[in-house]
């Protein structure tokens, strides 16, 4: 078995969740799902609509997709099929149900809300203001399904309770998406360093599905901060295939952003 | 090493018969282009051919004579646009007239602003969107979906307009790629939002062109990735096709004369022989075209 | 003074209401408003927003204007210097403030209320179904001051009460837009080709305020539905200026639709 | 003959102290631009030159560093956007988090789909736009103007966001045509729904081009007729210009480190020196560019 990051890993199997067909947003400062994206369009999404530099493309016959820093780098709108602006998207959630996207958190709850906006109990005297929900909130309410990522899995990010919900989840658990007639599907999985997470479908509880490579089931509960649902038998995280890695290395991450 | 090249897009690019093989009784189906201009008539004449009955038909903001033509074929229940005509050449379509004043056909009254913000409610996934005009008008009188109500902010009255859902979108546009960017010549009226609204949406164009040359002006794109494309040239005949060709005005109005003698006289017999010559006889596009004949056809686009 | 009709008389009279920087619709089947907006364009103009063929244009360096029959036309495109998209049109209420428009009726009430749905007080069973409000409502409703304008001047269309409102007016007297919250200045005046009508302040009744040469108080009065509120000293409707009829026959009609 | 020529149309091209001149205490003020992109800094500058107190700042819907400036520089009492930062130079701009954290200026937490309905809510006159996402989020928590309500149609909880109608837009675009007319390279990201909400419209420019250059692509007019132009060319300088340069990293990691300096040591002296030499030495937008030096500026837009 080829040596890979943890970043390497996490991209390649966040990658395999996504088919072809969706509508896929490829940001620049989340180098590991901008990665996943990118392979699953590579590999197996030549109709995906890739969400890029406010352009609509398709980037299958680029052979060399080097990472830009801002979101904004109009140097990426080389390839756009069509300009989207920003006000406009807002006009058809309708095409949003097809999107998929990644949502972090400066906190993630066990029914996998997350919280963007800040840490304290009182709003107008918060300990730490964070950068808001901005968009994920709302993609959270029309997807058919999302995910949850965080590149660190501590006990201070995955709490019981989030201060502040900013992308619904599963909400207080099952029933409040239906309560609210939120449309979308809620959060598929969550990936960390250390894990993959799914929800258990009756309680909507946050459930360990795999390890990652060299990780242990003890680590895992003792970095996360609620009681996580642990299932008799968790496999391992299926490690990359020698042919991701290639794709992952030559097309995709060439300047080498996930081996750091 | 198993990556995918563009050679692996699907091609959405179909005729006709294709594009509408899943058109249903009772569908609600919309029209784009504005007036006598842009309609889709090779697919409208496809669905007139297929015979469905209870259309809910989703006309322009200002429908043009193929609405008109549909009602004429017994196809629709409901009409859903503030205007069904021809402007000069008839100032309300006949058969909508006739079945209008009949009580044969349904309604569903709003105004211009209305009608957008139902195919925008569609398309953010709200149940109504909200309008101040209109208020005090008899709009809501004469279209009980319509309710006055007072807004939760500053408690003032407006009327809430419910979504309307297209199941088919018929548009028609200069020119698309392989794999279904639009790129309409002008405004494109109000194709954009029936797009949006609708579920399945189906483009006729005037000429497929490639990829490449279509990321040549991103800009111009007005619809990204339709689920159906078909190409026919001379697509709107007999209206006018932005950038392309002209109305064919003596064939509109031989329509209007057809429709009239049933509106005034219920006799059907003109409009009958109207829809057998021009819609049912014909085999396909290039068939209607051929009959039409080149000279016609291209005289349409000298001026 | 020169001869002219009544049509070019009235193109005259209606464009001497609308001052410079205004937003002004040119449609293609009402040829006397159209004619009357662009003499004001091109009399006194530069700065008014011409909305033609789905397009912003300014046309006061346009020799000759000559008329198109649909408003689709998209030769008439080839001035504009921007798009309108008609549903984007939707999205901009505030700037409509600044537009004016000429809205006739099937029916038109002492109010100013028009009618353009249909004739019939059993809305299921119309004796004769109008082409619809369209547009006129919403510009009635937002525009600071718009016009009613009627080709004809019969009891038959100036009725005492409409039996439906598409475009609002004075609604029922004073009081009713302001009950309703609905933002626009209501109609200034109502252009028929027997006269000029206003309205009256207090009651909001429509009001007599010039005969157009030619035609008596009398005249007008017998024509109209309703008691027409006429004052006691009624000029006569100025005729055009010599300049006016020449920069309407040479440049606006040069083909003389309006002298038929 | 007494006509009138387009030599009679007002040209409204102007410079920063003209177009700002109405600016008020108090005032609510659009920016447009994303993130690292496109504000219109040139008039920024200005703004804060003339020392205003109490603005409420309409970021855009990813706010960049140009409203931390205008935070650090005391114009601010409340600011409205999703997001105030420079993603990778900084997560949070370091003026508006410690002012947030601080309780000096209030913030009307918003989504960017909310901030939209805002605006369009403006543009269209109504007192509110409803929203279906965010029912169930704390966004009602933390901002009290968002009201839960249950729809007139189908009655399902939705949130009314109320208007939000700014006196005054600053924009920054490739270019304008004398009259007003603006041409956005690329998307203009969220530009349009600004103008539209907003009472009054300034734009800066990379360059002024005549009318009939303009004319010969009126679909890339992206908002007709604003109400002054500004001519700046690297107006929005240190962040990239859609198709014209890209950012000025160093500038804005200078910037951010001062700013820091206040937020984690309650020290003004850096972010006072920064804003000195950036903003209130240089006399005007020219001077500015002296100031950052030819190499420099000129270094952005090779790549």
């Amino acid at each position: 078995m080829a040596d890979f990051t943890t970043k390497e890993l996490m991209a390649c199997i966040m990658g395999r969740d996504l088919e072809d067909g969706l509508g896929v947003p490829v940001g620049a400062n989340l180098p590991v799902p901008r990665a996943a994206v990118l392979m699953s369009h590579l590999m197996r999404g030549p109709n995906q609509l890739v969400l890029l530099s406010w352009t609509r493309a398709n980037l299958v016959d680029v052979p060399e997709l080097r990472p830009f820093e801002f979101i904004t780098d109009w140097r990426a709108a080389q390839w756009g099929e069509s300009y989207w602006a920003h006000d406009d998207g807002f006009l058809n959630m309708k095409a949003r149900a097809n999107w998929i996207f990644f949502v972090g958190g400066i906190q993630i709850d066990q029914y996998g809300n997350s919280n963007l906006l800040g840490i304290g109990e009182d709003y107008k005297r918060l300990k730490f203001r964070g950068p808001g929900g901005v968009g994920t909130g709302n993609m959270a309410a029309f997807t058919n399904r999302y995910y949850l990522y965080s590149q660190t899995h501590t006990p201070r990010i995955f709490v019981p309770k989030v201060d502040y919900v900013t992308a619904l989840g599963w909400g207080e658990g099952p029933g409040t998406r239906e309560r609210w007639k939120i449309p979308g599907g809620g959060p598929r999985y969550c990936y960390t360093p250390l894990c993959v997470m799914d929800f258990e479908p009756e309680t909507k509880r946050m459930r360990l599905k795999s390890t990652n490579p060299g990780v242990s089931v003890d680590e895992v509960v003792a970095a996360t901060g609620f009681e996580l649902v642990v299932p008799d038998d968790v496999p391992e995280t299926p490690a990359p295939s020698d042919e991701e890695l290639e794709v992952l290395r030559t097309r995709v991450d060439p300047t080498g952003v996930l081996r750091s | 090493m198993s990556t995918v090249t563009s050679s692996d897009r699907t091609v959405v690019v179909t005729d006709e018969p294709s594009a509408l093989a899943g058109l249903q009784d009772g569908m609600t189906v919309a029209i784009g282009g504005f007036a006598n201009s842009g309609h889709p008539m090779s697919l409208v004449r496809e669905v007139i051919r297929r015979r469905p009955k209870d259309l809910t038909i989703v006309g322009a903001a200002t429908s043009g004579l193929e609405v008109d033509m549909l009602i004429a074929a017994g196809c629709v229940k409901k009409v859903i646009s503030p205007y069904v005509g021809g402007e000069t050449i008839v100032g309300i379509g006949p058969a909508f007239r006739r079945c209008v004043e009949n009580g044969e056909i349904d309604v569903w009254e709003i105004d211009e602003a209305m009608y957008y913000c139902a195919l925008n409610a569609a398309a953010q996934r709200l149940p109504f969107l909200p309008w101040r005009a209109l208020v005090g008008t008899s709009f809501p009188e004469v279209n009980p979906d319509l309710v006055l109500f007072d807004d939760p902010v500053a408690g003032e009255p407006l009327l809430a307009v419910p979504a309307v859902s297209p199941d088919i979108a018929l548009l028609h546009a200069g020119a698309a790629d392989p794999y279904g960017n639009i790129q309409h010549v002008g405004s494109g009226f109000g194709d954009r939002a029936i797009a949006r609204a609708s579920d399945h949406v189906i483009v006729s164009v005037e000429k497929v062109i490639s990829n490449e040359e279509l990321r040549r002006a991103p800009e111009k794109t007005s619809i990204p990735l339709v689920d159906a494309v078909v190409r026919a040239p001379f697509g709107a005949h007999p209206f006018s096709s932005v950038g392309w060709y002209l109305e064919d005005v003596p064939l509109l109005k031989e329509y209007v004369a057809a429709a009239e003698v049933w509106r005034a006289h219920d006799d059907r017999s003109a409009v009958d022989a109207f829809l057998d010559t021009y819609i049912h006889q014909p085999e396909d596009h290039m068939d209607y075209l051929q009959r039409i004949g080149a000279r016609r056809i291209f005289g349409l686009n000298e001026f």
